[in-house]
């Protein structure tokens, strides 16, 4: 089986994709002649023409209004936000239309779309080129929100999105594009040669939406987690010795409590920890369901490790990122807490 | 007349600031309530007056096309110039009838919404042509974009009135299933688009549509419409800039009714400017028609129509026409415009006029109209009993609460189970 | 002390500031010479000049990035968006500009912006007029997000908004412009003649933002709630008898998580309720926060009612509405939770 | 060259749909990696050739100087026709200093970066007239909204070159405080707006500027610059309409310097068809003009604002242009345009263009020249000396990290307090 970085295993799935169903269109910034600024379309449109991988205007509300009606036509787009911190120009399209239209035309109209967008931060992007804003998606109903945090389940699940017959915003942690970080910045920058999640088969497979996924089985205490943060939350553990559990959710809505609350509910404990800010962000849905369905099996409140509540800001990168000390305090002081 | 209020706080804003008075422009309005309606401000040109071009010439040379205004109907009735589309008479009386159709519709609906019946409506009074003429004009194949004030379009396209009194009636016979306020119709058979409470969205959504006819070969076409007021909005210029990029096969519509609720159209921009001029100024073809001239609106659409399907690009057609009622149910003219304003509009009432000019080529007269109309109304009436057979929010059958979890996704997932369920425990035990 | 409702509170709150500083400005679609389609701006034109109560055109990011920009030249904009449903095209201005501004240029540049907007449903607007969107905002770093429910909070904290040197998005809950609403639709439509919180005074005063409010006190379990809710919330509680504290908390940023923590602290249960879509809605927030401070005097699992996870649908508005019944049931669930 | 890969997958789509090849149309680039330059598709005018117009002419005067091209500079280096601005050499050469100065100091920066002191740089090269002849002629009042590029209009303003590396080092003297990625400068007191990271946000912001100065009844005026590549975003047309509605005292520059990243300008609507086009499309005056003749964006800049001034409204200028680097120091453009094609660029350089008018004109000879350039050259070396002494990223002094909390809110709420002191915690005990 092939050694793939995420941007490889994504464009796989991509060009997977364009040569099977004749419907999937890739369009966005950048996406075609040059490859994206990632890379991640690098050699769609020299194979599958300029009709089916197209550079478009700088106008990301366009894209989706675009690509809502490529839709409606038959079409599969997969379209690319540049940066997830540009998403924004394309929120209305996203909340009022995409996530919108299966429900109010009683499925007679559909938006089986994609948009894929690096999120994150660790790249010193400063704060226009380090959001993490899955929070405001998942509060939506309609569509759905996934974030990959390994190179298997990159490819599989950008597959499944774009089958998938609802939209599903694809964030991409750009961190671990083209490695895996444990959250500290100072050591040399790994690469995702030689990890068991690296190899990726060549062609067609899915990993399904909606599914968490057991990154580490554990006893002592559960972190529920994704994207960056896995690799992050890892090494923490690691680092103490500590029996834990990681959940790697993978997909905001779907949410899979069940896996989850079982974890929870076995391990007694349990930290969230994701780079988007706090304050009303995914993990505080998290607390609330797992508090509601494992209240009585709780040895201590729930934490969130979390990007504090301020713009990501450009020279305090290493302070503001939640990396390995941040985790590994909130774990230790989680295990101490009295039962 | 230009509002002019500054003077009043002009003496503490200078303590302030320390500088003359205000001199932001505020776009004038002709004429407000208790003063005589001004329509001076509306540039017209005669009847058959505007030259015609053909399918595939160059964007900038329908410069003039978009600030000139083409119209076919004289005052006396005749079809003049080279934009008449030399209608079969018998196309001319569907297209009557369909107008008149749509005219009888809105006033029953009006009249329903009153008597409570229904929740919530948006009448096209005196905008008519418009949508009845563009859909004639286009090919049943081509896919349609509508606003909430195209009514025309779906009965030209021949959706019954049952249909769309119960998507009105949010019944059981609903085709959103009760999801969506009244006018929000559409229809995959008569390739009309689901329509959106949010302004202007459909509008890039028509030229994704035809880009993926371009790349998928097909001939079709798409069309959408907006208000003049929604042109402000974002979705508007994407629209465009995708449209011109791509070159996509589309036709956008501008019905120009003067006014978006209670702002006159100068606030969109349209002061001593048409709309028509941001298709050239873009890079796509400009035509401002008249819209209250039922074979002006075929023509043009047509015209936009041909040279987006043979591959020339899109056209953005400016209507110019007036909101002859209210802006929905929910509002009140009176309060900022002159009461019966329409009575002087320039470019009159479109179904009188085509009428009259049916009349006029001796294809109709006043005997058969009152028939006509006398038919479409025991037609609504028999429609409308069909359709509240069906309930409607208040009385008779009702919609499953159960269904406002579906379609949310196209499987139910595990939360919304949850959340069915609960709901069905609390009405079954109130 | 005359008797206002909620939209004349509203009204007067602006002409009291229109007339105190000529920096304020009031701008929207229709709210002009029409007074806006709830009639909030009414007559503020005639008094103020068109110059300082601008309509302007359809074009909600326009209207934001104006108001931006008319901050940055001294002014103090009063931003009207017709329906909190309208606010996504706005959205980038917002999130990118309004609440960053003052971060990015260390305050060299600030948007002292009041974005007001009527929400939530209750009033057959159907999917289109019917959304509660701040959870989408108090997530985002660098504005503020208020919701009053009665006329004096709404007179008195819309001045503080327009005072205040922060951005505040200031959510007006229409179902209770006019009266208050115990969650009960058959029942005649209330009028807020009478009620003690309709005395509301002619002229300045402020309702600090960030502050909540004890609505009624209680020993035996704390409601969390806002808008809307908290009369419904009062009302179900009346029915049960319940010896129930209800918190209006009005400001979700900055939440004054102290006063809701105490109250929680010392009931020992809590119920947070919202008209927001519950899935990583606000709610997740208020309960992931509370469950933080005061785990270990919780005596049952903190429960969330809230609107359904779809959109706001028209035909069923009584059945997705979260009015008093269901609130009512989740309140005999919770005491009935064995301690 | 068109792209046009299509036929690739023509004979499986077939199967699908049955019709004929893909026509999307799809924007020609004029070269790419290995090809030769061509220029072909920039339309020129001649230098003196375009007829100037009063500053209160109608909007619709203005459509055919949105089309053609104002130049002053001929190819043999003199200033002709009506566009003239008759500068006086003095002014000329502090105009030649400065474009110099921002070109030595772009060079300086961008070693910087690849040698790892600064972590991103954007240069201006061959786009230096754009910004420093439009400060020139703005008056020092006059609020300006800049994009990225546009350091020269810091740099006329005043701006210390210490202040500036004191940005791009994210060090203690940051006017950021370490907020901003390179290049996002401001000033209060040069009247400099704060750079965003997202485009095009400024425009609006710049009309709505604009706006409040009309309403304070001041004679200040706002200008705002995009590149071509914006134009597409909402926000361009959002400021467009904004202006035309209320006449708002505004200069809004598009920069069209070909490329965006690595999108030719027909992917934003520029083939066959101006960017200044849309301006009088919307109802604003346009002007296309020769972006690296520093007399042309003087005059068409005096143009602009006076008209502004006065109360007439708005104006477009397109500065044609080419971005003769990389898009920035993240960017490698021989990936997607052939490399030197600057060389074949028509307009030339802007510097150099004025260095030989003013030696032309007997106003400069190559000594002076090269005497400016060697002074310029260790200015910028002493004052990274002064601002790396201030501390950057990697070493020397630096920021305190708690000023990450500050300036979210005007005060300290308790929740960031909290977190403040978290990290103060963590970072004590490490
Ligand atoms: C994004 C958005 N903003 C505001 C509204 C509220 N609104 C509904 S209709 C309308 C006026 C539209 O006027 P126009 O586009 O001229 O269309 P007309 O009603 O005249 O047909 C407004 C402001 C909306 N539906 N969507
Ligand atoms: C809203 C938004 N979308 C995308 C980007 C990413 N981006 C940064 S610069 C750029 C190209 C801009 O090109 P242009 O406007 O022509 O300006 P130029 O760089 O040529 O000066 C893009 C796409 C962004 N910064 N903001
Ligand atoms: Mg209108
Ligand atoms: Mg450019």
């Amino acid at each position: 089986m092939p050694s793939m970085n995420m941007v490889q295993a994504l464009n796989s799935a991509m060009d997977v994709m364009l040569s099977r169903d004749s419907r999937v269109v890739v369009l966005g910034e950048d996406v075609g002649y040059f490859g994206g600024v990632f890379r991640v379309t690098d050699g769609l449109q020299k194979k599958h023409g300029a009709h089916r991988v197209l550079d478009t205007p700088i106008a990301e509300g366009g894209i989706v209004g675009a690509a809502v009606g490529m839709c409606v036509n038959g079409l599969r787009p997969v379209a690319e936000i540049q940066f997830a911190d540009y998403i924004y120009p394309a929120y209305d399209q996203i909340v009022s239309e995409v996530a919108r239209l299966r429900y109010r035309s009683a499925a007679a109209f559909t938006a089986p779309l994609t948009i894929r967008t690096p999120c994150g931060g660790g790249i010193r992007g400063g704060q226009t080129h380090s959001q993490s804003p899955e929070g405001v998606f998942a509060h939506v109903s309609g569509i759905k929100t996934v974030m990959p945090s390994n190179p298997y389940d990159a490819k599989g699940m950008l597959i499944a999105a774009i089958e998938d017959d609802d939209p599903v915003i694809f964030f991409e942690p750009k961190r671990v594009y083209n490695g895996p970080f444990d959250g500290e910045p100072d050591k040399p920058a790994q690469s995702w040669a030689g990890h068991p999640l690296a190899e990726v088969p060549e062609g067609y497979y899915t990993v399904p939406l909606g599914q968490a996924a057991i990154a580490r089985s554990g006893e002592a205490i559960t972190v529920v987690t994704y994207g960056t943060m896995v690799h992050v939350c890892a090494a923490a553990v690691e680092a103490l010795g500590l029996d834990a559990e990681i959940v790697d959710i993978r997909s905001m809505m779907p949410l899979d409590i069940d896996t989850i609350a079982a974890s929870v509910s076995k391990t007694g404990r349990c930290l969230i920890a994701h780079e988007a800010t706090r304050f009303a962000g995914f993990g505080a849905e998290l607390s609330a369901s797992i508090q509601e369905r494992c209240f009585w099996d709780l040895e201590a409140p729930i934490m969130r490790v979390a990007g504090w509540d301020t713009p990501y800001p450009h020279a305090f990168e290493w302070e503001y990122f939640p990396g390995k000390r941040r985790v590994m305090n909130a774990l230790k002081q989680l295990m101490a807490e009295a039962t | 007349m230009a509002i002019d209020l500054g003077a009043q706080f002009a003496a503490c804003w200078l303590m302030l600031w320390g500088m003359s008075a205000p001199r932001l422009h505020v776009p004038a309005v002709p004429a407000r309530p208790g003063e005589s309606p001004d329509f001076s401000y509306v540039r017209l040109s005669p009847a058959g007056a505007v030259h015609c071009l053909p399918i595939d010439a160059p964007v900038s040379a329908t410069v003039p096309l978009a600030e000139e205004l083409i119209r076919v109907l004289d005052d006396a009735h005749h079809a003049v110039g080279p934009w008449n589309p030399q209608l079969d008479p018998e196309v001319l009386r569907r297209g009557l009838r369909t107008m008149l159709q749509t005219r009888v519709f809105d006033d029953r609906m009006q009249r329903a919404q009153r008597q409570g019946r229904i929740t919530f409506y948006v009448r096209s009074l005196g905008e008519e042509a418009v949508s009845v003429a563009a859909a004639m004009a286009l090919s049943d194949r081509d896919m349609l974009f509508p606003s909430y004030r195209n009514q025309g379009l779906h009965l030209a396209r021949g959706l019954t009135l049952v249909e769309m009194m119960s998507q009105l009636l949010s019944n059981t016979r609903d085709m959103c299933k009760g999801r969506q306020l009244p006018v929000m119709y559409h229809s995959t058979a008569h390739r009309l688009f689901s329509i959106s409470g949010n302004l202007a969205t459909q509008f890039p959504q028509a030229v994704g549509w035809a880009m993926a006819a371009a790349i998928k070969g097909e001939s079709d076409i798409a069309a959408a419409w907006i208000g003049e007021g929604s042109t402000a909005a974002a979705d508007f210029h994407h629209a465009l800039t995708f449209a011109k990029v791509y070159k996509a096969p589309v036709v956008l519509n501008v019905v120009n009714n003067q006014w978006a609720i209670s702002t006159f159209q100068g606030y969109a921009g349209g002061e001593q400017r048409s709309f028509a001029a941001r298709g050239p100024g873009l890079g796509l073809a400009g035509l401002r028609i008249d819209g209250n001239d039922f074979l002006a609106v075929y023509a043009a659409t047509r015209w936009g129509a041909e040279r987006a399907r043979q591959g020339h690009g899109a056209t953005l057609i400016e209507h110019v026409s007036y909101r002859a009622g209210a802006h929905s149910t929910s509002d009140d003219p009176s309060r900022y415009r002159p009461r019966d304003e329409f009575h002087d509009w320039p470019l009159g009432d479109p179904i009188d006029r085509l009428k009259q000019h049916l009349i006029a080529i001796g294809e109709w007269d006043e005997t058969r109209h009152a028939t006509l109309l006398a038919e479409l109304e025991e037609e609504v009436t028999a429609a409308w009993r069909e359709a509240i057979a069906a309930g409607s929010l208040n009385e008779g059958p009702r919609l499953d609460p159960a269904l406002m979890f579906e379609d949310v996704f196209k499987e139910l997932p595990a939360h919304l189970r949850e959340q069915r369920d609960a709901l069905l425990a609390e009405l079954a035990n109130p």
